[in-house]
């Protein structure tokens, strides 16, 4: 497996009337050739803002890259100007948008926008285009796709429009898919479709994947690897038995133990993380998950801590592996329980 | 669809049969007679000429004459062009003001559309506000100074156009850039705008995606996003281009309708008035409908016949 | 930041969770609301206030620029009729009074006296009466801008927000408003009401609003679908409620570029209806009759047209950039 | 749960869009359910099978094409006078499924939250609102700190929770909530569904709850209602549903269910189901599901099955079951 | 160069310097005998019932031919007729009809002449007044309705004898009938086309110098030398092409191009021109005035009006403000027409002048006799560029100059302005006339009691005796006399406020000789042009 797209220590802030936020901090990881990478986390932690730095599609007035590099093979694609990534956009690298609802051009039947990026890419006639289209549609499971393809993205529903946006990304068959929430507006049987589909692209062109999800259902399914973010930082990455086995993180800890378990007796209350994500607007001293952890030490409130060498794949930035801290254990559920329905 | 074009055209008929009644009353009420200066004829005199012209009959009796003529689409015969039937002043005159109408709007829109991208991509820069300056110019400038200075410059002093008058395809050009200033800054301005709205959508971003350059995204995305008020805002401006402007026409000597109408209505030459009127309701009502379908077009989730529920 | 562990004391590791125990610090913005908000924000865009600034100017010189020559805008005097323009002090700057064939008019006819912008052929100060008609003219803009807010947004957002029939209705009555030739009105206005300021509000008062009634509309039409809308009909808003406060800030952008081409067709407007006999009575005169009655004798005078026509534009310049700087202050996306 | 209170029910609703001049798609078509007083009735489905547009028209964002919504004993599927209109709007709120489209982007996030409040009590005071749109922050899981920002500063899980914070503000009693959660993380979902089912607690709120995440259906529904095509094919208790699928579709359904497990989650079979999914512009005939089933009879693709009562109150529409 | 019109019937070529860039140079000229000028409208029409505008006026007294012709020295000789006699009482007078003929190769005969006139007068053309004027027999008797066209005074003896009646002796009859009212027509042409008539250039027949080879409409015409015509080794120029040019910078601009060879221009333009040597202004017998509605409580007192009259530098006016060569009135005739003795009508009567302080002091008197001490007058003005700067200048200086005295400018669309004139509904009104003939008596007929010229209720019945008599006057000189008497009378009662005399300012190519311009209209007689 080869390492393809490397980011280091990526930067991002955006400016708004509250002053300035650092919407990613020192953001660090890779992706090799036909790997899927989950990147799971909460929301507003900034998945989507890391994926849109790598397509270089942050909105311009507002913010700003202000450090790092994402080495796609041997390039600093934050060095390329607008000409150089638009042919790497699309063809190389390509990316399904959060939000199916206005990610779609209102005004331009869905078919001529999955042509486009072919078009754009690939010398094909308008025709050859059309039949692609058709069959990209298919491919999402979309019924009808011969007459649909003429169809307006608001006449389409909200998982329809998912399935579009997730046709046009593979497209070109791009190197790079970078999926934002790809699948949260579909059922299960289609996620399923969508999920095998996508791997059945990267099977055959050894695509590599970041698949940014909620669902760790999804994760399980797809990922080899996975990154958990937290407020602007992944503070874990390992691979998806390491994560979901031996997470080390507390953040990770609250995450896997927050979800409704099958077997577990629905009156049984979830097991949220307590409080509420830090303000980024605001360089705080220290981790930036010790004011919710309950593991949290002195040292946490002062000093940020660094990634810890776990194993090969498995890194955790936590004082809590610190040789000095206590030993705590996990939660119970963690690593434990079998899910089996 | 078709039963949605059919209730329009029933009310756009209804449209303008309230127009013709209205506009016949109202021209009712001009002060004078339709026969220019009567100063030296005797009442008698006047009297026989209304009764020739049928101006003696009441108003009612003159409106459903007036109607029946129409239906068989004869509008009259002019009074100041003495003898010369509505229908050929108009088709006559129509000729050269849609032509400069048109050739004003298309390099008015072309024009505009580029200044304004120019002024969207460049939002709040030097280029931006030089766009601006130049659009905001273009409407606060009425259009017969632009159209003097014109004919003084390059008419007169460069002679590289002739000056005005009807001659040639080159006696056009002048006239239409003259009436494209209003364009140009009216396409210019609206583009800008609603770039700006449509420029922060997330469409865009998945266009951009999909690795389409920016130029491609403007005229494929953000471009047709933007237009729904642009062409609003061209129907009337289109309306009043092609059926010909009264300055522009009387400063290049070109024979259009325009300059027809100011005077038909100062002389009282009722049937033109009537006929011009007729005409260019028609005219607005048949591009405002197909702005209204245009709208369908560009922005498919505007379904014109459906209410809010 | 690589912290070098050693200095980090052993103590610092004992459990310190402070979860639930710390108040949130509340660091807030003082409410604001959306426009008090966008008030704030065009604050910062120095077009806009370079323009808010010109443009008290120009109101202040409307006010008080005509008692600066000692003449009043009706004062006549033939001998020193079509005097070009002389400001001691500016004369590199063209104010010479030096005329199209090159002779100081002011020495040629032997005047002490300077006017600043020149005089018109009745020897009238042009400086007293650009300022004089920059005064009607700015009153027009605010009516013409009134009438587009009042009449022509409600019109257009009741047309766009209900659609289907009264829709249908409200847009033929435009048609037929439009399709009724306006200058057969004036004429009959004419006859009727005595020229001034009221008659011109009343024909500016039939058509000067349907542009933006069908931009309002054609903006309606495309939002009153989208889900905020919905959202807030579930929440019970009225049509006033989801057309004031959900369908028009959405469409303040178009609202105020229509807004802007408004102004400069109701400032010639007006010079129109005067010059038929609507409008002002002369020797009173706007900016828009002022560029009418100068760009006649364009080429031999050209500060007669030149004066007011540099006003108007500095005029619809300053409205134009504040406009755009007021859209983007309303369009929170817009935001640096 | 066997005597409770009919708070909704649903007669024969039909929701048609005509999409062209020939074409009408049957977005929901003849679905008869009941909602009762407290209870969380989920609903679950493929995408597009009419689960939103079901609860738009039960909000009254559409009309109905045909059939009756009783809601309380009155029929609000067709006018209501201005009063009862707005009492209902107050009783009955919704969370919509896209959280970019559904908050104005020219409000503030105050404005969005209290705009409920203004609209049903326009008296109240600055202070009051002020202190409320903190507390339905928090409720969310955002602060008031956020009160002041346009909804684009936002993560879609942030707008998302924004939109939920808005429905609540009015207090209803019946909440209509549009897949609420699917754009939010885990810890932040359990928040918003532990937040809900507080709420029902304190104050016997009843909802309807679109989504498509199983397992979290499952945890917070009483009861299940499964749609194919626009046609209800399943309703039973959840426990039922999730332990005794009856209908084909259920069970295809269940199957998929990702697991977080990695190893189970991969080792694991599913039903896949075959055959291109028909279109709801034009349904096949008899059981619209035949197309797609493992166990279609020949009868399946000729009559269309009803809605039975199986088992206490678990209702299924197949000819399996019905058969035998 | 292709055309734009929608006519098919098009004949017209490019002309040579019709194509854009062909020579901008000052001073290019086209080649020949070519003379293009410019015309502010379309014509009306061709047909002289239906025409009564100043354009159609040009084109058909340059294209058709009366019995009489105005030669260059403005006064009335022979054309059409070869011998004109008159009975011994003045009222019946015999014209012999000159060998010519139409332009489709028809001889012009008397029946032509007594066709043209009935048929005015059955299809009311506006002109009727000029026969009335002219004192034809019947002809006012049949504009009120009284007698039918029929028994109008004329009648054809033959093909070369025409005799026209008159209902009393008419010193202006010659000058008449070299008006275009007085054309004829011929009869089986008009009958042939019927309602066409004079709508085309192919609509009508010429028997003038020139004819009418194009005409696409609102664009222009063009004009070929007549070749059958009677004189035609007199006429030099072979073509005349005018263009239809509404605004005057244009056409200014294009006289500058070299595109025209002569137009006329006005007050802004003149101060450009006036020190050119193309530049030169002729007077009209146009005369532009003051009308007092004598019903209006202050104008019915004469002190007022003398004030009113007096209180205003004309010379201002005229040389500031118009500077187009108009004169200063103090008068009500021009300086036209010669009396018998040779001498003119103004160094008989002398001005009516006044100064400033008179007219204060009959504005105080007039006030006294009012019993008040202010007045506020309406100033009615059609809304056109002279007329507005007039009413500006005169309400400047009437309020700097009389005290007490407010005056409104009241703006009237040209129709608007006349309905309220004849309704005598104004105060002062800024009103213009030009006669047919440059005859004084034109000029004092109009303030007869009744005459709807009058239009402001003046009447004293001393003048109409004075007025009436002249018109019966055979004897130039008592006519005279009875004239000078009746205008010192006018301005006894002051009962008018005359103005200035217009003129037209005109810049031509220097090559474009004897250019004649007739002080009444139509104005253009392009018969003695030539370029050189
Ligand atoms: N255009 C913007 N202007 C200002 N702040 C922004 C902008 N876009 C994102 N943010 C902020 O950046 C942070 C990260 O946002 P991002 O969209 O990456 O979150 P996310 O991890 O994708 O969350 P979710 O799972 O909810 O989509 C959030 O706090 C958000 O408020
Ligand atoms: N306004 C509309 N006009 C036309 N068709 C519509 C409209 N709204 C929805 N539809 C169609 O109705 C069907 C059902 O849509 P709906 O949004 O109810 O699906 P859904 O079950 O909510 O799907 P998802 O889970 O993907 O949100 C779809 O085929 C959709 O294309
Ligand atoms: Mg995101
Ligand atoms: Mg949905």
């Amino acid at each position: 497996m080869k390492r393809f797209l490397t980011v280091s220590d990526l930067d991002v802030s955006f400016k708004t009337y509250n002053g300035e936020i650092n919407v990613l901090r020192g953001v660090s990881f890779h992706l090799n050739e036909g790997e899927t990478l989950a990147i799971v986390g909460e929301s507003g932690s900034g998945k989507s803002v890391t994926a849109k730095t790598i397509m270089q599609l942050l909105p311009k007035q507002n913010s700003s890259v202000n450090k790092g590099t994402v080495m796609f093979r041997d390039v600093n694609l934050l060095e390329f100007n607008e000409k150089q990534m638009e042919k790497i956009r699309g063809s190389e690298i390509s990316m399904v948008f959060q939000d199916p609802m206005t990610s779609l051009n209102p005004t331009m039947s869905v078919g001529k926008q999955i042509m486009e990026g072919l078009r754009e890419h690939q010398s094909i006639t308008k025709k050859e285009a059309l039949d692609r289209a058709i069959a990209l549609l298919e491919m999402v499971g979309i019924p009808n796709a011969k007459e649909r393809v003429k169809e307006y993205p608001h006449q389409f529903s909200g998982g329809m429009r998912q399935r579009v946006a997730i046709a046009i990304a593979i497209a070109c068959d791009p190197k790079v898919l970078l999926a934002d929430e790809p699948t949260t507006a579909l059922d299960v049987t289609i996620q399923a479709q969508i999920l095998e589909l996508i791997k059945e692209l990267q099977e055959k062109l050894n695509t590599g994947i970041i698949l940014i999800t909620h669902d760790l259902g999804v994760v399980a399914n797809m990922a080899h690897r996975v990154a958990v973010m937290y407020a602007g930082e992944i503070i874990e990455v390992g691979t998806v038995e390491e994560i979901f086995y031996e997470p080390k993180h507390p953040y990770t800890w609250g995450l896997l133990s927050s979800m409704p378990k099958l077997h577990v007796e629905q009156d049984e209350a979830l097991v949220p993380i307590a409080g509420s994500p830090p303000d980024l607007s605001e360089v705080s001293e220290g981790c930036s998950f010790s004011e919710r952890c309950p593991y949290a030490m002195k040292v946490c409130h002062k000093y940020s801590p660094q990634p810890t060498v776990l194993s090969k794949h498995h890194y955790a930035s936590c004082w809590l592996l610190d040789d000095r801290a206590q030993k705590v254990k996990p939660p119970v559920e963690i690593g434990e329980v079998n899910y089996g329905s | 669809m078709w039963r949605y074009v059919f209730s329009r055209l029933i009310s756009v008929f209804t449209a303008l049969f309230i127009i013709v009644t209205l506009t016949f009353l109202l021209m009712q009420l001009l002060p004078g007679t339709p026969y220019g200066n009567t100063d030296e004829l005797t009442d008698h005199q006047i009297e026989l000429l209304n009764q020739k012209y049928g101006l003696d009959q009441p108003v009612a009796i003159q409106y459903v004459k007036y109607l029946g003529n129409l239906l068989q689409g004869d509008l009259g015969i002019s009074f100041k062009y003495a003898g010369r039937s509505v229908n050929d002043v108009i088709a006559e005159r129509i000729g050269p003001s849609a032509l400069i109408g048109f050739q004003g709007l298309v390099f008015g829109t072309i024009v505009g559309l580029l200044l304004g991208i120019i002024s969207a991509l460049k939002h709040n820069t030097f280029l931006d506000y030089g766009a601006v300056i130049v659009a905001v110019l273009g409407m606060s400038i009425p259009s017969f100074i632009f159209a003097a200075l014109m004919q003084y410059y390059i008419g007169v002093k460069l002679g590289w156009l002739p000056p005005a008058l009807w001659e040639g395809y080159q006696n056009t050009i002048m006239p239409s850039i003259a009436l494209s200033v209003i364009v140009i800054a009216t396409v210019a301005r609206f583009i800008r705008s609603e770039m700006l709205e449509v420029l922060g959508q997330d469409y865009v971003l998945t266009s951009r995606a999909k690795g389409i350059s920016r130029k491609k995204v403007i005229v494929r995305h953000v471009l047709r996003n933007a237009l729904i008020p642009v062409l609003t805002m061209l129907a009337p401006l289109t309306v009043n281009l092609l059926t010909g402007t009264l300055v522009i026409e009387k400063i290049f000597a070109v024979p259009g309708i325009g300059e027809q109408f100011t005077m038909s209505i100062m002389l009282n030459d009722y049937s033109v008035i009537m006929g011009i009127t007729l005409f260019y309701s028609v005219v607005f009502i048949i591009i405002i409908f197909l702005v209204d379908l245009l709208y369908g077009v560009v922005d498919p989730r505007i379904r014109l016949d459906g209410g809010v529920q | 930041m690589q912290q070098n562990l050693d200095l980090i004391s052993n103590d610092l590791f004992e459990p310190d969770p402070v979860v639930g125990k710390v108040e949130k610090k509340m660091k807030n913005r003082p409410q604001m609301s959306f426009w008090k908000d966008a008030w704030i924000r065009l604050r910062r865009n120095k077009g806009a206030i370079l323009s808010i600034v010109i443009l008290s100017i120009i109101t202040i010189l409307a006010v008080v620029g005509p008692y600066f020559s000692g003449h009043t805008y009706s004062e006549q005097n033939v001998l020193h009729s079509n005097l070009p323009p002389k400001i001691a002090g500016l004369e590199w700057l063209g104010f010479n009074g030096i005329d199209a064939s090159g002779i100081d008019q002011y020495e040629a006819r032997n005047l002490s006296e300077n006017y600043w912008f020149g005089t018109d052929q009745f020897g009238r100060d042009i400086w007293t009466r650009v300022w004089e008609g920059t005064k009607i003219s700015l009153y027009i803009a605010f009516l013409a801008a009134a009438l587009d807010l009042i009449i022509g947004v409600i019109y257009g957002g009741i047309s766009g927000y209900f659609g289907g029939r009264i829709d249908n209705i409200l847009q033929r009555i435009i048609e037929i408003l439009v399709g009724i030739p306006n200058l057969i009105l004036i004429i009959l206005f004419i006859l009727i009401f005595e020229p001034g300021i009221i008659s011109i509000t009343l024909a500016m008062v039939i058509t000067g609003w349907v542009n933006m009634a069908r931009v309002v509309r054609g903006q309606i039409l495309q939002l009153k679908g989208q889900e905020f809308v919905l959202a807030s009909r579930t929440l019970g808003a009225n049509p006033l409620r989801l057309i004031t406060k959900h369908l028009l800030p959405n469409t303040l952008g178009s609202i105020i570029v229509t807004l802007m081409f408004t102004i400069p067709t109701a400032i010639f407007f007006e010079a129109f209806l005067s010059f038929i006999g609507l409008g002002l009575q002369p020797p009173l005169a706007s900016l828009g009759i002022l560029v009418d009655d100068g760009y006649k004798s364009m080429l031999l005078f050209p500060y007669k047209m030149i004066f007011p026509a540099v006003v108007i534009s500095l005029i619809m310049i300053c409205f134009n950039v504040l406009a755009d700087g007021l859209r983007d202050a309303l369009d929170p996306k817009m935001r640096k | 749960m066997d005597h409770k209170d009919t708070l909704i029910e649903i007669k024969n609703v039909k929701k048609h869009f005509r999409l062209n001049k020939r074409t009408i798609l049957k977005a929901v078509d003849d679905v008869s359910l009941k909602i009762y007083k407290g209870e969380t009735l989920g609903v679950v489905g493929e995408s597009g099978c009419g689960k939103s547009t079901l609860g738009r028209t039960i909000i009254r964002l559409y009309k109905p094409t045909d059939g009756q919504i009783i809601y309380d004993k009155q029929n609000v599927g067709e006018r209501l006078s201005k009063r009862d209109e707005k009492r209902f709007q107050k009783r009955v709120q919704m969370i919509f499924q896209d959280p970019y489209s559904s908050l104005n982007s020219r409000m503030t996030v105050r404005e969005i939250i209290s705009e409920g409040l203004v609209i049903h009590e326009p008296k109240l005071t600055r202070a009051f609102l002020e202190k409320k749109v903190s507390e339905l922050l928090e409720l969310v899981g955002l602060n008031i700190n956020h009160a002041n920002r346009y909804p684009h500063e936002f993560s879609g899980g942030q707008r998302q929770r924004i939109g939920i914070a808005r429905a609540l503000a009015v207090e209803p009693e019946f909440i209509i909530a549009d897949e609420p959660i699917a754009a939010l993380d885990v810890s932040i979902q359990s928040q918003i569904v532990n937040l809900l089912k507080d709420l029902q607690k304190e104050k016997g709120l009843t909802y309807m709850f679109i989504a498509h995440d199983l397992s979290m259906v499952r945890h917070i529904s009483d009861r299940v209602a499964v749609m194919y095509l626009g046609n209800l094919v399943e309703l039973a208790t959840s426990k039922k549903l999730y332990t005794n699928p009856l209908h084909p579709y259920t069970e295809a359904l269940l199957s998929a269910i990702p697991i977080p497990d990695p190893k189970i989650e991969r080792a694991r079979e599913r039903i896949i189901l075959k055959g291109t999914i028909p279109s709801p512009t034009n349904p096949p005939k008899g059981c619209r599901f035949h197309t797609r089933c493992a166990y279609a009879m020949k009868m399946c693709a000729e009559f269309t099955p009803e809605l039975k009562e199986i088992e206490p109150h678990h209702y299924v529409a197949c000819h399996l079951t019905t058969a035998d | 160069a292709c055309n734009f019109t929608g006519s098919e019937k098009t004949t017209q070529q490019p002309t040579e310097n019709g194509d854009a860039s062909a020579s901008t140079d000052e001073g290019s000229k086209a080649q020949g005998q070519v003379l293009r000028v410019i015309e502010e409208d379309e014509i009306a029409s061709l047909d002289i019932v239906k025409a009564h505008d100043t354009v159609s006026g040009v084109v058909i007294s340059n294209t058709m031919e009366g019995l009489y012709g105005i030669d260059k020295n403005h006064q009335p000789v022979l054309a059409g007729a070869s011998k004109h006699e008159v009975s011994e009482d003045g009222l019946v007078h015999t014209f012999t009809i000159r060998d010519n003929v139409w332009s489709n190769g028809d001889p012009v005969t008397a029946y032509d002449y007594e066709y043209s006139w009935k048929r005015t007068f059955e299809e009311v053309g506006y002109y009727t007044y000029s026969f009335a004027n002219a004192k034809i027999l019947n002809a006012q008797a049949i504009m009120d309705g009284e007698k039918s066209p029929d028994e109008l005074g004329i009648e054809a003896k033959d093909d070369k004898t025409l005799v026209v009646t008159l209902e009393g002796p008419s010193p202006l009859l010659n000058y008449s009938l070299a008006f275009t009212a007085f054309f004829p027509v011929n009869q089986a042409f008009v009958e042939e086309v019927g309602d066409a008539y004079g709508t085309e250039y192919d609509m009508a027949l010429y028997n003038g110098p020139f004819m009418l080879t194009d005409w696409q409409h609102d664009q222009g015409w063009k004009y070929k030398k007549n070749p059958n015509y009677r004189e035609a080794d007199m006429v030099k120029l072979e073509e005349i092409n005018v263009s239809v040019v509404k605004d005057e910078s244009t056409a200014v601009n294009l006289y500058e191009a070299g595109k025209v060879d002569l137009i006329e221009v006005s007050s802004a333009f003149i101060d450009r021109y006036k020190s050119d040597p193309n530049y030169s202004a002729s007077v009209t017998a146009g005369l532009k005035f003051l009308r007092f509605n004598h019903n209006n409580k202050f104008l019915a007192n004469e002190h007022i009006r003398r004030a009113l009259d007096m209180a205003w530098e004309k010379e201002s006016l005229t040389d500031v403000i118009l500077k187009n060569g108009s004169i200063p009135t103090y008068f009500l005739v021009p300086d036209i027409a010669k009396a018998p003795s040779g001498e003119t009508f103004r160094s008989l009567n002398g001005d009516f002048t006044g100064t400033v302080e008179e007219a204060q002091k009959y504005f105080k008197q007039g006030l006294e006799e009012l019993g008040v001490d202010s007045i506020e007058l309406n100033v009615l003005a059609a809304d056109d560029t002279v007329n507005r700067d007039t009413a500006e200048y005169l309400k400047a200086e009437w309020e700097k100059n009389l005290d007490g005295l407010t005056i409104n400018i009241e703006i009237q669309p040209f129709q608007s302005r006349l309905e309220l004139e004849k309704a005598i509904d104004y105060d002062i009104s800024l009103s213009s006339y030009i006669p047919s003939s440059a005859d004084p008596l034109n000029y004092l007929d109009m303030w007869v009691t009744g005459k709807s010229f009058n239009r402001m209720d003046y009447s004293n019945p001393e003048y109409d005796e004075l007025v009436n008599r002249a018109w019966n006057e055979l004897d130039d000189e008592k006519r005279y006399d009875l004239m000078l008497e009746a205008e010192r009378m006018l301005f006894d009662d002051a009962a008018i406020g005359p103005m200035y005399q217009d003129a037209t300012a005109i810049i031509r190519k220097p090559y474009v000789k004897d250019v004649v311009h007739h002080p009444t209209l139509p104005q253009y007689d392009y018969k003695w042009v030539y370029i050189e």
